[in-house]
């Protein structure tokens, strides 16, 4: 019964996780690439949610400063991290797809597996 | 001031050769007479330097000191007592005749301009490990000689040659890396690997244990001890012969000088007997001899037998360290300087007869004497010594070493000794009696005894009459100078400075 | 406790996942990865980071799922 | 103004590798020139900076002013001092080879994206070595991934492709599990900042010990992906073997051990040294390198490509530096620490004489490399120094890192490490020295009918670098020094 | 997409995301947004305007030369001002240490170097953003990218 509220209580951290296991789960065992690259954004958005959900104060505003203190604000660095964690996702993801655009003009295909076993073929 | 110079000189004698070297190498592209002269002249030059060194030890002095430290405790260091004079001495002098010897033999071969650096190089590395004044540095240079060396054994080239040279650089890299664990753990457990220290471990432990083992395996490697020395019959017989004869008889002892150095400095006598090592030494210095001479008997390849033979006479010289008492090892080094003279006789004996003929096989060797009576004159005296046959130094060595045995109160070595000497008459006296005594067979054997032949040249034949007439020499008067040298190291290993 | 819109939220999240895992056809997996990413920036949004749901839209939504479709376009679109 | 120094070299390598797309298009002329002169700035301010700790001991930078609590901190110690020399000497090096090399390897038009890439890598890995920040560290990190990658995919070749992509996706799980350790470490703590997370976990330690363990675990897998431990090595081979050769160096000589050193940073500068009573991860971390420690080499004995056994035996070779590490106690970490700047030379070295020879004659079979000595003997007698160093012959540096390490195996009394340790340097012997034989001695046919003359300029970097492996096989005390200093945390 | 329609409407609405755009970009120290976001989003209505038009019309906007500057340019304008903060005696980066006025707080000008910092992450964004599109999208092998 604990464990249950304490999941409850603390469901964003419980989805996030379960988000990157799905994300890391796709990474590895899918052997199309962009599928890969999908599961890698579904992963860095995982951690990101966990991240923000970290600096989250219930009932929090966010931090951006008005007219009259006294409000409370929620942590403001995580989201300033995550940011950055976003572009540099996205530059992965670009970077990524590019290499696999000109993977498949290269092998004729994007299946990780299907491109060893020409390789394995190729040194035959 | 006069110390000063002594100080310099071992620097001098290791440091010379490194540096003619190069500019043998160099050198060598322009003109093959020079590089010859010089590579010559650095022996000589060598040979003098080392024996400038002699008054000074003699009176009992000690060089030592440090040239820099490469990590703290830990640097290259320089000793030279009377046991590193001693083995030096007739490293350099056994080297300058046998580069005299080389001119002419590489003069037929190819790669002389490799062989002639390659040769001055490892006297130097040679010397470094004799006046090396720690472990450290001995390693050093141990590895330096032994992957140096590597290419005067493959020097032919051809299949077997890199076949045997394959195998001889293996078991170079376990010795190497036993030596460095056996360093490694001496450094750990004293603190030093210097040799000023004396005894470095004072009580028997596990880790002692596997320090001398992996000193035993790392030196004993080199040294050719049985169940190490199957690189030794297949890289010494396809060296060329000078090679071979320095491989044989020079560069075998730097392993046995090492297992007396761990004997003696690393541990000392009573932590030796009382951990029960000089038994394992024992046997395995036993079945050293016994399978040395033995498979000698089997071999048809004139080197290939000497090779064998010097297994079985390394197995004396471990013998030696095992018995640990001062009598044995007096016939310890006088066996070193003994064997050196010996086998390098034998080998350039062989070297000549196979520059001439091209013949290798014992069984077209017959009737040889007749025409290279000079050359199987002193094949035939360093044989006999070899056997044991009483004016020569191989009986006074095989004599003290007996007497040593008797102290030690093993009269079973002494039994081993003479087994051993029968076995070597065996392998020995037909080759000698065949070469004078045998008829030239020519309808069978022999294609190229039947052309003439007369004996090789000069510079050849001069070297092998040094060699085999100063075998005569120490052993015709039991106060020479090497003999002499014997007793003294041996008392300096046991009782220290005198 | 766990709201009602945060709950339907994040299950949508977690079915979303599954689904870009599980389906074979690239364009779809695209498109629904973009739906993901905008309930994403929702929820950054109710957890009080308006500057990342704002750039999670833009680069998340928008730019993210042109490039993944410009390189479909360019390979093949059956996984 | 010194104190400046260290943003300074990230900003003036940052600066030149974008300055360099812009040359490319006004004066081509000048990319090389501003890269090598950007590199031998940051290599003279790195001796300058170690002078400096050397007087005033170390220090940290704020950016923009900020305080730690809030601001990126940048901490300016030994080690990271150590790796600063390493990588701007290393990279200079390499970089001078690479500048004709890269001709022949890579497209003219690429060329620029080659140095930009290349100047990127090394600010981020001085920016790694540098930050006292693990947000910062995780973007350094992710520059630098990205970066290595580029620099693979520079040639258009789909070896390199495939290579790069799988190293990118690898390294992206990499990243991922470092960012979530970061996001577990900053959840417990509240912090970023290296000294307020050590100061902050050894209470943390106590209300929630399963968080931190997750958090290392993942530190340690995250890193460990992207410095090829053991099992997680898996794209290496590929993406080493098959890039240009001025990549592979680097790549071999000093990507992969930058992920380690922030490791060693991360272990024993912000975790509490309890964890490590809680959980055996040092013994985790030696047990994998063992493993790393043979298996590398065993792998590196059946390849027939020179640089696919190079890079094998670089499996090996980090296996020694985190051996080192799973050591901690005793010298072990120095031998680790020094293997990292012994290793980056012979292995740069190693692969940049490689690529010497396949630009020479277009041949990467071992088998092939028969007599080759003769034609390069200037080449070959380098790659020989690094042979002897890799098996640890004494007098070069390989020796030097391999004797502290089995020292430190002694310390801890685990004369078994040592075992390993010589084993190893067994199988690296009976690797390498067949080549160095063949290429010397035996064959007298001539292997090689079209044989291209190497330029001065790809082979001086190859004998510095040889020069230096002996150097400090000899002389290795100034090293020894510093890392002494660098590993007393 | 040859579109009346979207050609039209393309053409009226981006501007207005440009515009948007720009404002993300300047205001980011006062409301959510900054230079990622808003260069996002400038990048945005570039794509947009080579999706509906054509590729060559979108390049012929923005040329490979220009936004290649303009990414080079970015970075680099950011490191100038941050090299600033040393230039007025404080650290790299330094704003209100440095001495540079920080106006009054709601105001434009309001947040010292950021906005020029902002102004630089924007223009670099954007860029990037689009010159990736057109890399990806185009026949164009420009390979590498940078962040």
């Amino acid at each position: 019964m604990e464990v249950i509220t304490k999941l409850l209580n603390n469901y964003y951290y419980f989805a996030a996780m379960i988000l990157f296991v799905i994300g890391f789960h796709t990474m590895l065992t899918h052997s199309n690439l962009i599928k890969k690259i999908i599961g890698m954004n579904i992963m860095d958005t995982s951690i990101f949610l966990f991240f923000v959900s970290i600096g989250y104060v219930r009932g929090g505003r966010a931090p951006i400063i008005q007219e009259g203190a006294g409000y409370l604000y929620v942590n403001p660095l995580p989201s300033a991290l995550i940011l950055t964690g976003i572009v540099v996702a996205v530059s992965v993801t670009a970077y990524a797809l590019s290499l696999i655009v000109k993977l498949y003009a290269h092998y004729g295909t994007m299946d990780a597996d299907e491109i060893a076993i020409i390789r394995a073929r190729e040194e035959r | 001031m006069e110390s000063a110079i002594f100080n310099f000189l071992p620097i001098w004698v290791v440091m010379f050769p490194f540096f003619m070297s190069m500019i043998i190498l160099i050198i060598s592209k322009r003109s093959e007479k020079l590089r010859d002269g010089l590579s010559v002249a650095t022996a000589v030059v060598t040979f003098l330097s080392v024996a400038a060194m002699y008054p000074f030890i003699i009176s009992g002095e000690i060089i030592s000191y440090t040239i820099f430290d490469i990590l703290p405790g830990l640097g290259i260091t320089v000793r030279v007592d009377i046991l590193s004079f001693s083995l030096a001495a007739i490293a350099s002098f056994v080297w300058m005749l046998v580069s005299i010897y080389s001119i002419d033999y590489m003069s037929h071969e190819h790669g002389g301009d490799r062989y002639f650096p390659i040769f001055i190089f490892t006297l130097g590395s040679t010397l470094g490990i004799f006046m090396a004044g720690d472990f450290f540095t001995l390693f050093i240079f141990f590895e330096l000689m032994s992957l140096i060396s590597y290419v005067l054994v493959i020097h032919e080239e051809t299949k077997e040659a890199l076949r045997a040279g394959y195998k001889y650089l293996i078991m170079t890299i376990i010795g190497g890396l036993a030596l460095f664990f056996a360093i490694i753990l001496t450094f750990e457990l004293a603190g030093s690997v210097s040799l000023n220290e004396g005894t470095l471990i004072h009580a028997p432990s596990t880790l002692a244990f596997f320090a001398f083992l992996s000193f035993l395996v790392g030196f004993g490697m080199k040294a050719g001890m049985f169940p190490l020395h199957v690189w030794l019959p297949d890289a010494h017989p396809v060296a060329p012969s000078p090679a071979s004869a320095l491989l044989s008889g020079i560069m075998l002892k730097t392993g046995a000088y090492g297992l007396i150095r761990v004997v003696f400095h690393v541990f000392n006598v009573s932590v030796v007997k009382e951990a029960g090592w000089d038994v394992l030494l024992g046997v395995l210095a036993v079945i050293t001899i016994l399978l040395g001479s033995a498979v000698a008997l089997t071999q048809l390849d004139l080197k290939r037998r000497l090779a064998y033979s010097s297994v079985g006479q390394m197995g004396y010289i471990i013998l030696g360290i095992a018995l640990l008492n001062e009598k044995a090892m007096v016939g310890d080094v006088f066996h070193i300087f003994s064997h050196a003279l010996m086998k390098s006789t034998l080998f350039l004996a062989a070297g000549a007869i196979i520059w001439k003929t091209g013949l290798r096989n014992i069984n077209d060797l017959h009737g040889i004497g007749k025409k290279m009576p000079v050359t199987m004159g002193a094949f035939t005296l360093a044989a006999l010594a070899m056997i044991g046959i009483p004016p020569l130094n191989g009986f006074l060595s095989k004599w003290t070493l007996g007497l040593g045995a008797l102290e030690a109160g093993a009269p079973f070595y002494v039994v081993v000794l003479l087994i051993s000497s029968l076995l070597n008459g065996l392998y020995y006296l037909p080759i000698i009696i065949a070469a004078f005594f045998g008829g030239e067979h020519e309808e069978e054997h022999g294609e190229g005894v039947k052309v003439k032949i007369s004996e090789a040249s000069l510079k050849m034949i001069i070297p092998i009459a040094i060699l085999a007439l100063s075998c005569f020499a120490f052993g015709l008067m039991p106060n020479n100078i090497a003999f002499e040298l014997s007793v003294k190291a041996a008392s300096f290993l046991f009782n220290g400075l005198p | 406790m766990i709201s009602v819109l945060d709950f339907l939220l994040l299950s949508f999240l977690i079915v979303c996942a599954i689904v870009v895992a599980r389906i074979r056809d690239l364009i779809s997996a695209v498109i629904i990865f973009a739906a993901y990413s905008l309930v994403m920036a929702i929820v950054w949004q109710m957890l009080g980071a308006p500057d990342i749901a704002m750039t999670e839209a833009a680069l998340g939504a928008g730019v993210t799922t042109f490039l993944f479709l410009a390189a479909i376009s360019k390979t093949k679109r059956a996984e | 103004m010194s104190l400046h120094l260290p943003v300074l070299i990230v900003v003036l390598l940052l600066a030149a590798s974008y300055t360099v797309p812009l040359l490319d298009r006004y004066r081509r002329g000048l990319t090389l020139p501003v890269t090598i002169l950007s590199l031998i700035t940051a290599f003279i301010s790195s001796l300058y900076l170690l002078y400096l700790i050397g007087v005033q001991g170390p220090f940290v930078y704020h950016l923009g002013g900020w305080p730690p609590p809030w601001g990126i901190e940048l901490y300016i110690d030994y080690l990271a001092v150590y790796m600063l020399i390493v990588i701007s000497s290393i990279g200079l090096l390499v970089i001078i080879y690479g500048a004709k090399d890269l001709l022949h390897e890579i497209n003219e038009e690429v060329l620029s994206w080659y140095y930009t890439l290349y100047l990127l890598l090394m600010a981020s890995m001085i920016g790694i070595a540098l930050t006292n920040d693990l947000f910062n560290l995780f973007v350094f990190v992710e520059i630098s991934a990205i970066a290595s990658c580029g620099i693979i995919s520079a040639k258009a070749d789909r070896r390199c492709i495939e290579a790069s992509i799988k190293y990118l996706i690898l390294s992206a799980l990499g990243s991922g599990c470092i960012l979530l350790a970061v996001a577990m470490i900053y959840m417990i703590t509240g912090n970023l900042n290296f000294d307020y997370v050590a100061a902050a976990l050894p209470e943390a330690l106590k209300l929630y010990p399963y968080n931190i363990v997750i958090a290392l675990g993942l530190f340690v897998v995250g890193f460990g992906v992207k410095s090829a431990l053991f099992p997680l090595h898996v794209w290496l081979p590929d993406a080493h073997s098959s890039a240009p050769s001025p990549s592979s160096a680097v790549l071999s000589g000093l990507v992969i051990k930058i992920y380690a050193v922030a490791l060693v940073k991360l272990l024993f500068r912000v975790f509490p040294p309890q964890i490590f009573e809680a959980i055996p991860i040092l013994d985790v971390i030696l047990f994998l390198s063992v493993f790393a420690v043979m298996a590398g080499s065993i792998f590196a004995m059946v390849q027939d490509d020179l640089k696919r056994m190079l890079a094998y035996s670089s499996i090996a070779q980090i296996g020694y530096i985190f051996m080192g590490i799973g050591l901690f106690g005793g010298r072990a970490l120095t031998g680790g620490l020094l293997h990292i700047f012994n290793h980056a030379m012979m292995k740069s070295m190693l692969f940049l004489a490689a690529g010497l020879i396949i630009y020479a004659t277009g041949i990467r079979n071992l088998k092939d490399l028969k007599g080759i000595g003769v034609r390069m003997p200037w080449t070959m007698g380098a790659f020989a120094v690094g042979a002897f160093s890799m098996v640890g012959i004494p007098g070069t540096s390989g020796f030097i890192s391999k004797w502290f390490l089995a020292l430190g195996a002694l310390d801890l009394n685990r004369p078994f490490y040592v075992a390993i340790i010589l084993l190893s340097s067994l199988l690296n012997g009976i690797y390498y020295f067949p080549i160095i034989i063949d290429a010397f001695f035996g064959t007298k046919v001539d292997p090689v009918s079209e044989f291209r003359d190497v330029p001065a300029l790809m082979l001086i970097p190859v004998l510095i670098l040889a020069a230096g492996v002996i150097f400090f096989g000899f002389y290795p005390k100034p090293l020894l020094d510093l890392v002494n200093k660098a590993i007393s945390f | 997409m040859d579109d009346l329609v979207i050609r039209s409407v393309s053409r009226l609405v981006v501007p207005f995301i440009q515009l948007y755009g720009l404002y993300v970009i300047f205001y980011g120290h006062l409301s959510p947004g900054g230079g990622f976001a808003g260069g996002a989003i400038v990048a945005s209505s570039m794509i947009l305007y080579g999706l509906s038009f054509n590729l060559e019309a979108g390049s012929r906007k923005l040329g490979h030369d220009v936004s290649s500057f303009m990414e080079s340019g970015g970075a680099i304008w950011y490191l100038i001002i941050g090299l600033l903060g040393i230039l007025f005696g404080s650290n790299f980066l330094a704003n209100r240490y440095a001495g540079v006025s920080l106006g009054t707080p709601g105001q434009l000008f309001s947040g010292g170097i950021i906005f020029f910092l902002s102004l630089g992450i924007g223009v670099k964004v954007a860029s990037t953003m689009i010159t990736l599109f057109y890399s990806l999208s185009g026949g164009e092998d420009s390979s590498g990218s940078n962040n």
